[in-house]
């Protein structure tokens, strides 16, 4: 039991838990053929069979009855404002399931040269709205009432010690829902994590319908047509947004220490943070000359990098490995969807940085409050 | 395929599932009644409401048995009858009165309605002639108007007021009839007031003692929904304005609803009852509406902590006692108990309560009231908690341990060593405490380390001890007639003596006796010459010492010193001592060199250093390291700064920044578990404890250790100081809230504090507290007579040092003054000594009159002095009175020694005039046990209430004249012992006396003569 | 969509009904006693239910169960601070009580006019309490002889404390006109 | 009409009914039935007709109705809430303990902080359900962006909540939020570019006049933060997200109702 137990804890280390999801992610949600060959090889479309949804909830059931028997785990998930989140991982494997698995019958359909499932034969396949749709409307309406009352019967609103300026609790955590952009302070300065990417992902939502102008898949369950599409979105909706939601939950502790779900939250836990810059690698270390009193001179191989990524990137991706998807796209979709895309992906990639070199700013102005 | 109904569902299935989802919903919406139907508290009021029916019951049957014995009240009955029967008899003409009475009713209703018209009509035209006046309308016809009204007015009220004599006249005439009856009535109905009173009670409370309507009326007041209109179960709370909860940003009013489930916490007659129903213990000092802390204006919570809005077990944040408790608490079905997180301020255990003390009575701590505080008090002085903490209102309070100046001539390096290695292995109860093989530095390596560490110190002191020159000793000091000093003269109220055991139950008085060191094993510490010469003069050995002078004669201190010499502690003195080893020594010195030096800085400045360098460099460095400074006055401390975490707000930090270390779940998670832990055992948050209960340590250097000693404190004493620590807490108390900060009070916080440093009540007891010196004077009277003079409690108290109740009011103050800086004889028979505090200043002094005057409500310090004619009759009189009562039996007049023995001797009446005062004198005699219980002095004779003639016959003529009015002759007295003159000072003669014929003990039988106290 | 038969949805379509509740609708087959206690009556029979439910909790939720108003019951002092025939004023502020003592004794009467409420004054030249606002007058008993008002002034409960001290209990009250004022706690025999 | 009517067939057809009911009576007919939903303020959110696929759970999970549903809940438990809770520093805690310990029915607070978790859960898989059906595509674009501002909204309505018990967990919350502010490029004073705003020695982006003091209405999180987010959370951006939640509802029938594959 507590070598599993352990085995958990470790698993669960950022790491690996974020390594092994980066890997493994693309093979299940596959974003061009070559991934749908190996997702198909791998028996990863199996995942969105009736089979696996039983076995699946069953292991997460299974998981959380299991962890509750310890101390360590029960005193974070049943802590109140952590409740929904429990309920959250359920319910996103749940709805993923069903979209998926919709998704891959209408593509099996489609390939087989029928109808999809949603197909219908307008006008004549309409349902009038008295009673059909009310009445469910109404009945969910009832259940979700009871729900809400059952819920807030059972389990008390938390409260703690009242406000106090001067005692943070350790750790503090924002509301749940914003435990992603916490995570993302561990990597980025908050001008970055808390305001530039926030304002991406909101703009880039909105984007969403003007980037992507593949007609297929409008109105019923798709994958096999909409591969790119979904695959990025879900990499953002499961991987950083709910992903690091759980992380943030359950299994960052005090100090923003990172702990096992059966780990003890000691708040003397120590962990080695030093963290070097960009330009203390190059000077310091590789050169071994101090750091220039100039800032630009100092800060100049972080910002050739920066540009590099930003500006280079893109249009070099789009003359060899992007070729197709800009020739679709054109050169203002393209320009778009790709700054979004690369921003993202300097989540991903700083936090590598920091893991394997202890890197902590590319750029650092700190002078200016610019730090990158 | 076309869909001509356009339908999807099957209307059926909806049917059943809507319904279904309804009944759910239905059923939700049960649970949500029932849930908030059902609160915690209200099983509790209805438990209660039983038992305060059953005690209704049960006192209306004890009322009604005392009525049943109670003659009056069956006389009472008969006469109530007989006037019935007699109004009864006059039944006829009552009628006709009542009849007479209606028709004048009526009649009085129609005219005062006349008049009430009338007069309403005439307000109206005297304010229309009033305008008319002021220029608005015609002044003539509003005249005309008003006159007429006017007149009418006074006719019709003349009329009503002719009917309305008539109505009174036969009310009166009615009431006559009545009258027997109706006091009949009232006297029968007082006496049964309470009974009435109690049957009402019930009939409000006791569903059987309802009437119909009210039993339905009792059902639907506490149904679900309607509980809002009249409820009979409902929250009860008490909001204290000023007394706040701190919620950081503000301050908010308490709110404690704990009388929801206490319900007979402020009501008398539920002391048996089991919680929470129990009457509060102390009424008359808590909730009480008399009481100084009334519950409305006072609360729960400002004196138990807790949560005070909370309605339920957990919520309102109740604490167990002690380990077993909680297990109770938590394996109980009903209260599934668990401590209330994130509440900072849980109920304080009982053991603790007294913590809130100290919150408003930090001035001066009621000892009585609150035992375990004072005694807590009592350690943080004694231990010195303040000398390395800094805790306000400990400023000027004296450093507990003695100087070290001059240690070199008091004891060896040996012994400091040996001394400062483990001192209770040398005095069992000392306060000094162990710095060395703690959980933390017990392993073989830091124990070295632990040696050469302590040689360094003692090096430290010795090489700095300054000069110090002895009296030489005299020869030949009796070392038999030694040990009867101490046990008289007094140095029992500060020290303990061999013989004694130190770890027995303790209490503030008890500990009044370890002021000072136990007088055990000196001669393996000290000289003999050495103890000669401090005993002697205390203050030439160490200026700032609270050991005062007990003005011994060169033979005295001679015999005391070899007495105490001749105690010794053979294995003690054969432990030998480690060498100095110079190697760990060095690392010593590097660690201390190398925190603000570099290595090749560190390694010069050490190869220049001899090894005595060394130790002395070293020495310092850990004495500030381990704050010897705090206790001792060390040469090169002077300005030291406390070492230790400031206490004075310590109970208001959050419990999060108490450092629970590895004992997370072995401590339960409390702050007042955490103070305990720490005092008890300083260094067990280095520890990391293991499954079998050992210990392994975290990784810390040497310096980074914790530091804090050991005491050894016993249980006691653990929850003593813990309920001290607790106190300290940063409450804001409204001064309205807080003892009146006035003249009387702030005298008697300074006096108090003055008397707790120099331990007055070590010898006498003032109001009911201190005395400690008493059974030592019990057992010295054993010795020196037999058992059962020890036993007898008159003679010890007449032995022991005065009891100082009244003095304020007794003394004149600049006698006292006088006594105080030089003290005399008084009582002759006492061997005890009031010492010489030369250390004392006047203000010192000023500050000691000052609270006995206003403590006893003396607020007057000049006084017009009583003078007393010698030719007076009253004079005169008291002389006869003095002579018949057999004054001089006990007391010295002038240098005229008493008749008796000198066990019964009192003080000199030749100090009267210039030490009393007169009017405390009077009271005196009145009745000497009303002003000091226990004392021996006998209320003086006076022949009032004897026939004039025998009076004159046999007390003379003078006394005769006063004869009639007790209060002249009680003067007379007073008179005659102001006018007793010759030498005050009778020591000599006394001693003489003493030495030839001793004390003259009644062996055989008991003896209720002797006095105490004048 | 199998299910939806025509012959089905004609016969038991209508019983969807309005958002309020409605029985089976009768379209030609008549209200037979087991449809009336159809799966659909019982629905909305209990969502009905639900719903008064929810009402009822907002009534309840509008009568707090504990009140942070100023306290209803006062200490008054000694008996003997009351002089025989005068009214005394100093609790009028604070609690809204005059004190009164007669030659048999002491009550305590509500400061409200009966009328509607106002503080009425007491005039002591003219031995009456006038309320202000509409002019009713009440003599010293708190009987009204003037104005509007319609019944005399309320008494509240007044006792002595084991101390000896008058107690006065605002929560419960003593009516002349519904025969109150007899009750022994309505006044304080001295 | 010659049959036995019971006691709600004939209030059914009576005049009061009928008056509020336009129409009146039960629907029996097809056109009795569209009626019911074209005369009704409220059912005329929906269309009269939909495809079949509209009324399956298995393809709509109900998550955009049950959003707006719990957001229904949460007005009406809010607005009890508020006859009880005061905003101010020195009684929201203890309000909020006394909704706990004696409120009738203090379990609001329950069934709205609960429902305000569900909500952004509910908000966040009807986005996902609409992603994954490809629903923001023609003509339905700028509704998605609609409802991404309705997500914001959301997410603020719950942020903004989350300070009122000003409790350790309220107020470090949002002091982790606000605090991000601060770094706001140009607008924060510890942003990037913040210190480049400036005439001589004035500064305009100070710890005084930057966006995080406009949020939270002082230096410091205190009483100003607390009636701020009052206001804001109990009427400023209700009546915001209502006035994009009539826009995303008008939109989604004048797109063409739900989407349907083409």
């Amino acid at each position: 039991m507590e070598g599993f137990k352990h085995l958990i804890d470790v698993l669960a280390k950022p790491t690996i838990l974020v390594t092994f999801t980066f890997v493994i992610f693309f093979f299940i949600f596959p974003p061009s053929d070559w991934f749908d060959k190996w997702h198909r090889r791998l028996k990863f479309d199996a995942l969105w069979g009736k089979k696996s949804l039983i076995i699946i909830t069953g292991l997460l059931i299974a998981f959380f009855v299991f962890g509750l028997g310890d101390p360590d785990f029960r005193s974070i998930v049943l802590k109140p404002d952590n409740v929904p989140i429990s309920g959250l991982i359920f319910l996103v494997f749940f709805f993923t399931w069903l979209s998926m698995s919709q998704a891959y019958k209408n593509d099996e359909l489609q390939e087989a040269g029928k109808p999809v499932d949603e197909h219908y034969d307008a006008p004549n396949d309409k349902v009038l709205v008295w009673p059909d749709l009310v009445y469910v409307e109404l009945i969910s309406l009832v259940l979700c009432s009871a729900f809400f009352l059952l819920w807030s019967i059972g389990l008390a609103a938390p409260l703690e010690e009242p406000a106090n300026p001067s005692e943070s609790p350790n750790p503090a955590k924002a509301p749940w829902y914003f435990l992603g952009l916490q995570e993302m302070l561990v990597y980025f300065d908050p001008w970055m994590a808390g305001v530039v990417l926030p304002s991406l992902i909101i703009l880039g939502l909105m984007a969403i319908p003007y980037l992507d102008n593949n007609p297929e898949g409008a109105g019923y369950y798709s994958y096999k047509n909409r591969k790119l599409s979904i695959a990025i979105f879900m990499f953002g909706w499961l991987v950083l947004w709910v992903l690091l939601i759980v992380i943030g939950t359950f299994l960052r502790g005090p100090n923003w220490n990172f702990f096992g779900p059966f780990e003890y939250w000691d708040s003397h836990k120590v962990e080695a943070l030093t963290n070097v810059n960009l330009s203390e690698f190059i000077y310091v270390k590789w050169m071994g000359t101090g750091l220039p009193g100039n800032i630009l001179l100092r800060e100049i191989w972080g910002i050739i990098i920066t540009l590099g990524y930003f500006m280079v990137l893109p249009p070099l991706l789009a003359k060899t490995w992007l070729k197709d998807m800009y020739a679709k796209l054109g050169v203002a979709r393209y320009s778009i969807f790709i700054v979004l895309i690369i921003s993202a992906l300097t989540l991903p990639i700083k936090m590598y940085l920091r893991w394997m070199f202890n890197l902590k700013y590319i750029i650092s102005i700190p002078e200016y409050f610019f730090n990158f | 395929m076309i869909n001509q109904q356009e339908r999807y569902y099957n209307i059926l299935k909806l049917n059943k599932w809507f319904a279904i989802s309804s009944l759910l919903f239905t059923f939700v919406w049960l649970l949500t009644f029932a849930n908030d139907f059902n609160r915690p508290w209200k099983k509790y009021q209805i438990e209660f409401r039983n038992l305060e029916i059953e005690k209704t019951k049960s006192d209306i049957a004890s009322a009604s048995t005392s009525l049943d014995e109670n003659e009056e009240y069956a006389e009472l009955k008969v006469s109530f009858e007989n006037a019935q029967n007699e109004v009864d008899s006059r039944q006829e003409e009552i009628t006709a009165l009542e009849e007479k009475i209606g028709t004048l009713d009526a009649d009085l209703y129609a005219k005062n309605q006349n008049y009430q018209f009338a007069k309403a009509d005439m307000d109206v035209a005297k304010y229309n002639f009033e305008q008319a006046q002021h220029g608005h309308g015609d002044l003539a016809s509003s005249k005309k108007a008003l006159d007429k009204l006017v007149a009418l007015t006074a006719d019709t009220k003349l009329q009503a007021e002719v009917i309305e004599g008539q109505v009174e006249a036969a009310n009166e005439e009615l009431k006559g009839i009545r009258l027997t009856l109706k006091q009949a009535n009232d006297a029968l109905s007082s006496i049964s007031r309470e009974k009435d009173l109690l049957e009402r009670k019930l009939s409000k409370i006791d569903p059987e003692a309802m009437s119909f309507s009210n039993k339905v009326a009792n059902i639907i007041r506490d149904v679900p929904v309607l509980d809002f209109i009249d409820p009979y179960y409902d929250v009860k709370q008490v909001v204290v304005k000023d007394i706040q909860d701190d919620m950081i940003y503000m301050g908010v009013p308490k709110v404690d609803r704990c009388m929801t489930c206490h319900l007979g916490i402020d009501k008398k007659g539920f002391e048996e009852a089991p919680q929470p129903y129990t009457t509060h213990p102390n009424l008359d000092l808590y909730l009480g509406a008399n009481s100084p802390h009334p519950m409305n204006e006072y609360g729960c919570t400002g004196c138990h902590a807790g949560r005070g809005r909370g309605t339920d077990f957990i919520s309102a944040a109740h604490s167990p006692d002690h380990a077993k408790m909680a297990e109770r608490w938590e394996n109980d079905e009903e209260l599934k108990w668990h401590p209330l997180h994130h509440w900072d301020t849980p109920m304080l255990p009982m053991k603790y309560v007294e913590a809130s003390c100290l919150k408003c009575h930090a001035g001066s701590i009621p000892v009585q009231e609150s035992p375990t505080l004072a005694m807590g008090m009592s350690i943080v002085e004694k231990g010195g908690c303040f000398g390395c903490h800094q805790i306000d209102g400990f400023e000027d309070t004296p450093k507990p341990g003695p100087g070290l100046r001059k240690i070199a001539q008091k004891t060896s390096k040996d012994f400091a060593f040996k001394w400062i290695l483990e001192p209770r292995g040398f005095r069992e109860n000392s306060w000094m405490p162990h710095f060395f093989n703690q959980v933390n530095n017990d392993d073989p390596e830091s124990v070295e380390r632990s040696e050469q560490e302590i040689h360094a110190m003692v090096e430290y002191l010795f090489d700095r001890s300054e000069d110090y020159t002895m009296d030489r000793l005299p020869k030949g000091g009796d070392s038999e007639n030694g040990r009867m000093l101490v046990n008289s003269l007094g140095c029992l109220g500060c020290h303990a003596s061999e013989g004694e055991d130190p770890m027995e139950f303790k209490s503030v008085n008890s500990m009044r006796r370890e002021h000072g060191p136990n007088l055990v094993k000196l001669g393996s510490k000290t000289t003999q010459q050495w103890i000669y010469n401090w005993i002697r003069d205390p203050q030439g050995y160490h200026t700032a010492t609270i050991m005062p002078d007990l003005r011994l004669t060169k033979s005295e201190a001679a015999d005391i010193s070899a007495y105490l010499i001749s105690s010794r502690d053979e294995n003690f003195e054969d432990q030998s001592v480690p060498g100095v080893d110079e190697s760990i020594l060095n690392v010593i010195v590097k660690e201390f060199l190398g925190s603000n030096l570099r290595k090749e800085e560190v390694d010069a400045r050490i190869s220049g250093m001899g090894l005595d360098d060394k130790l002395n460099y070293a020495g310092g460095k850990l004495i500030r390291q381990y704050g010897c400074f705090s206790c001792h006055d060390i040469d090169g401390f002077e300005d030291a700064k406390p070492i230790g975490t400031p206490l004075t707000t310590e109970a208001s930090k959050l419990i999060s920044k108490l450092d629970f270390g590895y004992f997370h779940d072995e401590l339960p998670h409390t702050k007042w578990d955490w103070f305990r832990q720490k005092v008890d055992n300083p260094r067990i948050f280095d520890m990391i404890p293991q499954e079998d209960e050992s210990y392994k340590i975290k990784v810390k250097a040497p310096l980074e250790k914790l530091r804090m000693p050991h005491f050894g404190l016993n249980d006691q004493e653990l929850d003593a100081i813990t309920t001290v620590i607790m106190g300290w807490v940063k409450d804001e108390i409204p001064p309205s809230k807080l003892p009146a900060q006035n003249e009387r009070n702030i005298a008697i916080e300074a006096g108090e504090k003055l008397i707790r440093q120099y331990n007055c009540q070590g010898c006498h007891a003032i109001d009911g507290d201190g005395g400690a010196i008493q059974p030592t004077v019990a057992s010295w009277l054993g010795e020196i007579a037999d058992e059962a003079t020890s036993e007898d409690r008159g003679i010890v108290l007449s032995f022991a040092p005065p009891m100082l109740d009244t003095e304020g009011r007794k003394v004149q103050p600049d006698w006292l003054l006088k006594f105080l800086k030089n003290p005399t004889m008084i009582r002759p028979n006492l061997a005890a000594r009031m010492p010489t505090f030369s250390m004392m200043s006047d203000e010192d002094w000023n500050a000691i009159i000052k609270y006995f005057q206003l403590k006893d409500g003396q607020t007057l310090p000049y006084e017009n002095p009583h003078t007393v004619n010698k030719r007076s009759t009253s004079y005169k009189a008291g002389d006869v009175i003095a002579e018949m009562g057999g004054c001089q039996n006990c007391h010295f007049y002038g240098n005229e020694k008493p008749k008796q023995a000198a066990v019964t001797w009192g003080p000199n009446l030749a100090l009267t005039k210039e030490r009393l005062r007169p009017e405390w004198l009077m009271e005196w005699f009145k009745d000497p046990q009303n002003v000091m219980p226990g004392t021996k002095m006998p209320a003086p004779y006076i022949p009032s209430e004897e026939p004039l003639e025998s009076v004159r016959e046999v007390w003379g003529k003078d006394v005769a004249k006063l004869h009639s009015d007790p209060k002249k002759l009680l003067q007379a007295i007073l008179d005659f012992s102001w006018g007793v003159s010759g030498p005050t000072d009778v020591s000599k003669i006394v001693k003489a006396h003493l030495e030839s014929e001793g004390y003259g003990f009644v062996i055989e039988e008991d003896d209720d003569w002797g006095d105490e106290d004048w | 969509m199998p299910e939806a038969t025509e012959k089905k949805t004609a016969t038991i379509a209508p019983s969807s009904p309005p958002p309020a509740a409605l029985g089976k609708a009768d379209d030609g087959s008549g209200v037979t006693r087991r449809s009336f206690f159809s799966w659909i009556s019982i629905g909305w029979l209990a969502f009905v239910t639900a719903t008064g439910g929810f009402f009822t909790m907002m009534l309840r939720f509008f009568f707090p169960n504990v009140l942070f108003e100023p306290i209803q019951t006062f200490r008054a002092g000694s008996p003997d601070e009351y002089q025989a025939g005068e009214v005394d004023l100093r609790w009028k502020g604070k609690f809204g009580v005059w004190i009164v003592r007669d030659d048999e004794g002491i009550y305590a009467l509500s400061t409200v006019c009966t009328h509607l409420g106002c503080t009425p004054n007491w005039l002591a030249a003219e031995q009456k309490f006038k309320c202000p606002c509409h002019g009713s007058g009440f003599r010293k008993t708190g009987i009204n002889f003037e104005g509007p008002a319609p019944r005399p002034l309320e008494r509240y409960r007044i006792v002595l404390a084991d101390d000896g001290q008058i107690i006065v209990d605002k929560t419960k009250k003593y009516q002349q006109e519904k025969g109150q004022w007899g009750d022994p706690e309505a006044f304080l025999k001295v | 009409m010659a049959e036995k009517k019971n006691l709600l067939q004939r209030l059914a057809e009576g005049q009061i009914w009928t008056s509020i009911f336009r129409g009146g009576g039960v629907p029996k007919s097809r056109r009795q039935r569209m009626m019911v939903v074209l005369n009704s303020v409220f059912l005329h959110l929906h269309p009269v007709r939909l495809p079949k696929h509209a009324v399956k759970l298995k393809f709509t999970w109900c998550m955009g109705g049950l959003s707006f549903f719990i957001f229904l809940i949460l007005t009406i438990s809010g607005i009890l809430l508020m006859f009880y809770y005061r905003p101010t520093i020195e009684y929201a805690y203890t309000d909020i303990i006394d909704l706990a310990e004696q409120v009738p029915f203090g379990i609001m607070r329950e069934i709205h902080r609960w429902g305000a978790h569900a909500m952004v859960i509910t908000v966040w898989l009807h986005m996902f359900r609409v992603f994954m059906t490809g629903s923001y595509k023609p003509p339905r674009e700028f509704n998605w962006a609609i409802g991404v501002v309705l997500l914001l909204l959301t997410l603020l309505l719950s942020f903004t909540g989350y300070l009122l018990p000003w409790d350790q967990l309220a107020i470090w919350a949002i002091a982790v939020g606000s605090n991000m502010a601060r770094a706001t490029p140009f607008l924060g004073h510890e942003g990037p570019g913040a210190a480049l705003l400036a005439i001589g020695d004035i500064n305009f982006v100070t710890v005084a006049s930057d966006v995080r003091f406009a949020l939270i209405g002082g230096r410091f999180l205190g009483e100003a933060t607390l009636l701020r987010f009052y206001v804001l959370h109990c009427i400023g951006l209700p009546f915001v997200i209502m006035i994009f939640m009539a826009v995303h509802f008008w939109r989604i029938r004048k797109d063409g109702g739900i989407s349907t594959p083409v």
